[in-house]
């Protein structure tokens, strides 16, 4: 019998509200499989287990309030020092097969898209970890937009999002607070034409069915990744006095909730994906993100964030840094500006980019680099 | 037919073992036409209806030491060589108990026992074969005759050219037998050759040729026992051609529009058993009772054959890989 | 919708021949029985009657006399289709297609062209025993200078021998001997040409990818069939052109399906399943959700019996249980 | 289809999209934005929808007109009168 503790999901997450069991007493467990969903500051997310056995009995009830590592539920797994139950283990048959555990490189690609740990993945019992295993483990993600949404893989575990609207704002607001008072931001923003961009997307658009059209936020997310590549310094964390550049880049994507309260999901690897991958994330991820349900892993660990604004709303934005993060990107709406082409005056789509930087870690130069080299890219869309 | 043929003991015996062999021929390919039409016989079937004359008359010239390297219309030549009807019958079949164990069909009868290098079945792929078997007995100072059977048709292939002139100036111990039934597959001799007189190949590689009657068996033994003789005392190879005719289609798919009905009627009076019967009689050889207990034997022994055959057991799945190297245990 | 016809393999291959030798009187047929006999496999019956002895040449069993003498007739301007009755007997003319054929254009420096069409029945099936059942087109495949195309259905029987003739360099067809009776659809009017660089898919499927050519589709559908009831559903891919290989289109399909099944009835071993298998090694390796299967023919020279040969030959039941084993089931 | 259908199935379309709003009142007159903040990605989204349940191809330059409810269905029903 071991005990099955609440375990951490983001670096300031200090307690959660248990707010569904999803395996009830006596249910077999897998590795990896979901035991049950939990409120946290960040939203409801979903907590499996590692161990193989059966659930034994809850100990805390839907609706209360734990702190990281408090014991929530029994589980017995039939191994050594399983004196406490009575019937005897269920005997292992003596050629366990030792197959050595076999992961596809299907499997390995999908979990680093989905950024979680291979090393996570239940193998089948011929000891393969195949796609199957690594997309049950990550949760049958909301369907995309189109099917029916009632037919999420478990019908039992579809509730009504328990986002705590209120607790939201207010870890948001701790969250924030604890930035400004903790992190020396900086300011440096500049205005980028971004005609050819939006150009470039109408053409590409006319020639693509209904659903693969793409949005100007997925070619700017790419190349905001593809210029953090170039600017290091704000690419990391600052822990413990000192700062941590990330040879990966997991763009966080600000995204609002209705009504208030903001979450900002990583993209993994968002610098080696195609603008295509890139929106269907994007699409994929502001789905689930309206309906409650993120996974664990994507909460814990953007290396850098980019707040879009989007159409009809302003043209600037100096957003807070998410700690532990270095820098927080914010694009302003696109909007007709007269500017200056070969001497001449024109209108053209300008977007305002304001990159707030932590001091303690990089200086305006790196912003100014990181500007230059995203207005690069956005010049050559096609590129992306 | 003549009255007399050198070298040919015309005795009542040999008569009615040639007799036998050419209505065994005849009875059993008849027999295989029909089991063909109830799908017992499958893939290709080229019958030797109306050519008995020539398989039976050269193996009668041969010893039974001496190779054979027939073609795909083979079955005269496998029963004329002594291959036991049961087996090739089985070997139709496709049976275990056949001759090549099933897997050869119609056109690849093989046994060892009889060096009779079996069928081939691309035309005049068995001529280079044939030189190598007779190079290798000349090498090893063997007293055999390698006797390759073929077609006019492989005249046409490279390969007739090369094995000619190879057996010619290594003087080696090789019985060209061509088969000139007049066509291949569907295109008449005229159309396939400059020269039809094939047997004149032969003299562009220095080798002796001769003209036979393959109507004719006596004609046929006559002619065999002479060039064998001249092969034996090392004068090197010898081209005999076989005039001859198929009275049956090329194989079961022929519609035979390459040829009139006429002219096959016209070569059916000369048949081979047409012209051998009257001519035996009249000399007082063998009577009409002896051909019709031969008739009695022979039906016998097609019947056993498909007897045997019906009964024969498949070759068992597992063995798919069986043969195809040779297996460890067996190399010396 | 224009309306169909509903003609045999065979009818196809003699209306493509037919229809060639009205449009361009460089094209004419070479080949043993062509002309009286009508075609060992009746693809050319009345041609003779209609374009007369020059243009519908019978020529003595001399594999490469007569089909270097297309090649040559090829370099020397005309378009000949030089029919080797089956790919077996194609083993006599082999020097004359990969030493000449092939060669000439590159050797010459760009100055030689040889747009001939060889056209050779293939594969097994009909108990021809060992030396009549070969299926050796991966030979050809291999063989830079050359084009293989294998056309499995009766539209493109019909429609990729105009093509073929057109193209400057040497192009084989590949005509598997059990498709001459099947029948299927062509267009009523034409044109009915078409191309001979791209796969096809027959099925359209998400849980594995079938490949395959020639002789081999329809029991590669059939094995589809049967495990779209077991609710698998396959892409069933016919390659059409052997070379160039259509690789973009296989990679796309494995990268959506994730796994792959080559059907082949060539032997395994240096077969062009091998080939595809690697490209897809190397192309789409991170897609791989389990090893390429491979269903070819057993090693061994064709048995004569039934049973045997059945044995030795790709099945419905193999391929189904080979996309099986990828799914793990 | 019926304008009260189309009704029906644009607003099944939106609450697919923002499951949160199910059950609110939609003012057929005033755009989504202004009432629900749906976003550009919300938009593409719900405009996916309505092509995939109506199979009406919605070339981009229309989105405009699909900002409220009785804009779509004036739009859709023109658009299946037309095709």
């Amino acid at each position: 019998m071991i005990a099955y503790r609440l375990p951490s999901l983001g670096a300031d997450m200090d307690k959660a509200t248990l707010v569904e069991w999803v395996k009830q007493p006596g249910d077999k467990l897998e590795r990896g499989d979901v035991v049950a969903v939990v409120e946290t500051v960040k939203g409801a997310i979903e907590i499996e287990t590692f161990e193989e056995g059966v659930l034994e009995r809850h100990v805390v009830e839907a609706g209360e309030t734990v702190p990281v590592g408090e014991t929530l539920a029994y589980i017995s797994t039939g191994k050594e020092g399983a004196e406490e139950s009575s019937e005897a283990p269920p005997p292992i048959s003596k050629e366990a097969p030792t197959t050595k555990r076999k992961v596809t490189p299907a499997a390995r690609k999908c979990a680093r898209e989905a950024g979680v740990d291979i090393k996570r993945a239940p193998a089948g019992p011929d000891g393969v970890v195949d796609l199957a295993q690594v997309e049950a483990m990550i949760a049958a993600p909301a369907k995309p937009p189109g099917e029916e949404a009632g037919e999420t893989a478990a019908p039992a575990r579809r509730t009504k999002p328990g986002l705590n609207l209120a607790a939201m704002r207010r870890a948001i607001g701790a969250a924030m607070a604890r930035s400004k008072r903790e992190i020396p931001h900086y300011y440096v923003a500049s205005s980028i034409d971004c005609t050819v961009l939006k150009t470039w997307l109408e053409t590409e658009n006319q020639k693509r069915a209904v659903a693969d059209r793409l949005l100007y936020a997925s070619p700017l997310i790419k190349a905001a990744a593809c210029a953090l590549k170039e600017a290091p310094a704000l690419n990391g964390f600052y822990e413990e006095g000192e700062f941590k550049p990330s040879s990966r880049i997991h763009l966080g994507v600000a995204t609002a909730l209705r009504g208030g309260g903001l979450i900002a999901p990583a993209l993994h690897d968002t610098d080696e994906l195609s603008i295509d991958v890139c929106m269907a994330h994007l699409r994929d991820l502001v789905a689930r993100v309206r309906t409650g349900r993120i996974r664990g892993s994507e909460m814990s660990d953007p290396t850098a964030t980019i707040s879009i604004l989007g159409d009809d709303t302003a043209d600037a934005v100096a957003p807070v840094i998410y700690p532990p993060q270095v820098v927080i990107i914010g694009c302003g709406a696109i909007v007709s500006r007269p500017w200056v082409v070969n001497g001449a005056v024109e209108p053209r789509h300008v977007m305002t980019v304001t990159v707030a930087g932590d001091h303690r870690a990089s200086d305006g130069r790196a912003a100014a680099r990181f500007l230059n080299s995203l207005d690069k890219f956005l010049q050559a869309p096609e590129a992306l | 037919m003549k009255d007399t043929y050198d070298g040919v003991d015309l005795t009542a015996e040999h008569a009615r073992e040639l007799a036998h062999q050419m209505i065994l021929i005849r009875r059993f390919e008849e027999k295989c036409a029909e089991l063909y039409g109830a799908e017992k016989i499958r893939g290709f079937l080229h019958l030797y209806i109306g050519e008995e004359a020539n398989a039976v008359g050269v193996m009668q010239a041969l010893a039974p030491d001496d190779n054979i390297v027939a073609t795909y219309r083979e079955h005269g030549h496998a029963l004329a060589r002594g291959l036991p009807a049961s087996e090739v019958m089985a070997e139709m079949y496709g049976k275990a108990a056949g001759s090549s164990r099933g897997r050869g069909g119609s056109m690849h009868l093989c046994s060892a026992d009889h060096r009779f290098y079996g069928g081939f079945a691309i035309v005049a792929g068995g001529l280079p074969l044939a030189v190598g078997l007779a190079l290798a007995d000349k090498m090893r100072g063997e007293d055999r005759v390698t006797c390759c059977f073929f077609g006019e048709g492989a005249a046409a292939e490279g390969e007739f050219h090369e094995a000619l002139n190879l057996a010619a100036l290594w003087k080696l111990p090789v019985l060209f037998v061509c088969e000139n039934n007049g066509y291949a597959m569907g295109t008449a001799l005229e159309r396939s050759e400059s020269d039809t007189d094939i047997h004149r190949h032969a003299e562009s590689y220095a080798m002796e040729a001769s003209v036979v009657d393959g109507m004719d068996v006596l004609a046929v033994e006559e002619a065999t026992r002479r060039a064998v003789s001249k092969i034996r005392a090392g004068e090197g190879p010898y081209f005999l051609e076989n005039r001859t005719y198929r009275f049956r289609a090329h194989s079961m798919f022929d519609a035979e529009l390459y040829r009139a009905r006429e002219e096959v009627k016209e070569w059916e009076k000369r048949g081979p058993l047409v012209q051998f019967k009257p001519w035996t009689i009249e000399k007082a050889l063998l009577s009409a009772s002896d051909y019709e207990e031969i008739e009695g034997e022979v039906a016998g022994a097609v019947a056993d054959a498909v007897a045997f055959a019906e009964a024969a057991p498949w070759e068992p799945v597992e063995d798919l890989l069986k043969d195809v190297m040779t297996p460890a245990e067996a190399k010396s | 919708m224009s309306g169909v016809r509903r003609i045999t393999y065979r009818d196809a291959v003699r209306e493509a021949m037919r229809e060639a030798m009205q449009k361009d009187e460089r094209v004419f047929l070479m080949g043993e029985d062509v002309g009286r006999y009508g075609g060992a496999y009746a693809c050319s019956k009345g041609l003779l009657e209609e374009f007369g002895e020059e243009r519908i040449r019978d020529t003595p069993l001399s594999e490469s006399g007569f089909t270097g003498a297309g090649i040559g007739a090829a370099l020397g301007g005309m378009r000949p289709i030089v029919e080797v009755m089956t790919v077996n007997f194609s083993l006599l003319c082999l020097d004359q297609i990969v030493n000449n054929a092939a060669t000439l254009r590159h050797m010459s420096g760009g100055q030689f062209s040889v747009p001939v069409v060889i056209r050779m029945a293939t594969g097994a099936g009909r108990q021809l025993a060992a030396q009549h059942s070969h299926s050796l087109e991966n030979w050809y495949a291999h063989v830079p200078g050359l084009r293989v195309v294998a056309p499995a259905t009766v539209e493109d029987a019909r429609g990729m021998l105009w093509t073929a003739l057109q193209d400057p360099d040497p192009v084989i067809i590949f005509e598997h001997a059990v498709l001459y009776n099947e029948e299927g659809d062509v267009a009523a009017e034409g044109p009915w040409n078409v191309d001979i660089d791209r796969a096809a898919i027959r099925r359209e499927g998400d849980d594995a990818t079938i490949i395959t050519y020639g002789g081999s589709l329809q029991k590669t559908l059939k094995a589809a069939d049967a495990l779209a009831e077991e609710n698998i559903s396959c892409d069933v891919l016919d390659l059409r052109t052997l070379r160039p290989l259509d690789t973009e289109r296989i990679l796309a399909s494995v990268a959506k399906t994730h796994r792959a099944v080559i059907v082949d009835e060539g032997w395994r071993t240096g077969s062009l399943a091998g080939e595809i298998s690697a490209q897809i090694m190397e192309g789409a390796f991170f897609d791989l959700d389990a090893p390429v299967e491979r269903v070819c023919t057993a090693e061994t020279p064709i048995p004569y019996a039934r049973h045997m040969e059945l044995a030795a030959l790709p099945s419905v039941e193999g391929i189904a249980a080979a996309v099986r084993k990828t799914l793990r089931r | 289809m019926s304008d009260d259908e189309l009704k029906e199935l644009v607003t099944r379309a939106l609450f697919e999209v923002a499951p949160d709003l199910e059950g609110e009142a939609i003012e057929p007159e005033e755009s989504f934005r202004d009432q629900f903040e749906i976003d550009s990605m919300d938009l593409l989204n719900f405009i996916i929808r309505l092509h995939e349940a109506t199979g009406v191809d919605i070339p981009e330059k229309d989105y405009s007109q699909l900002t409220t409810l009785s804009g779509c269905v004036s739009y859709l029903g023109a658009r299946l009168k037309a095709d």
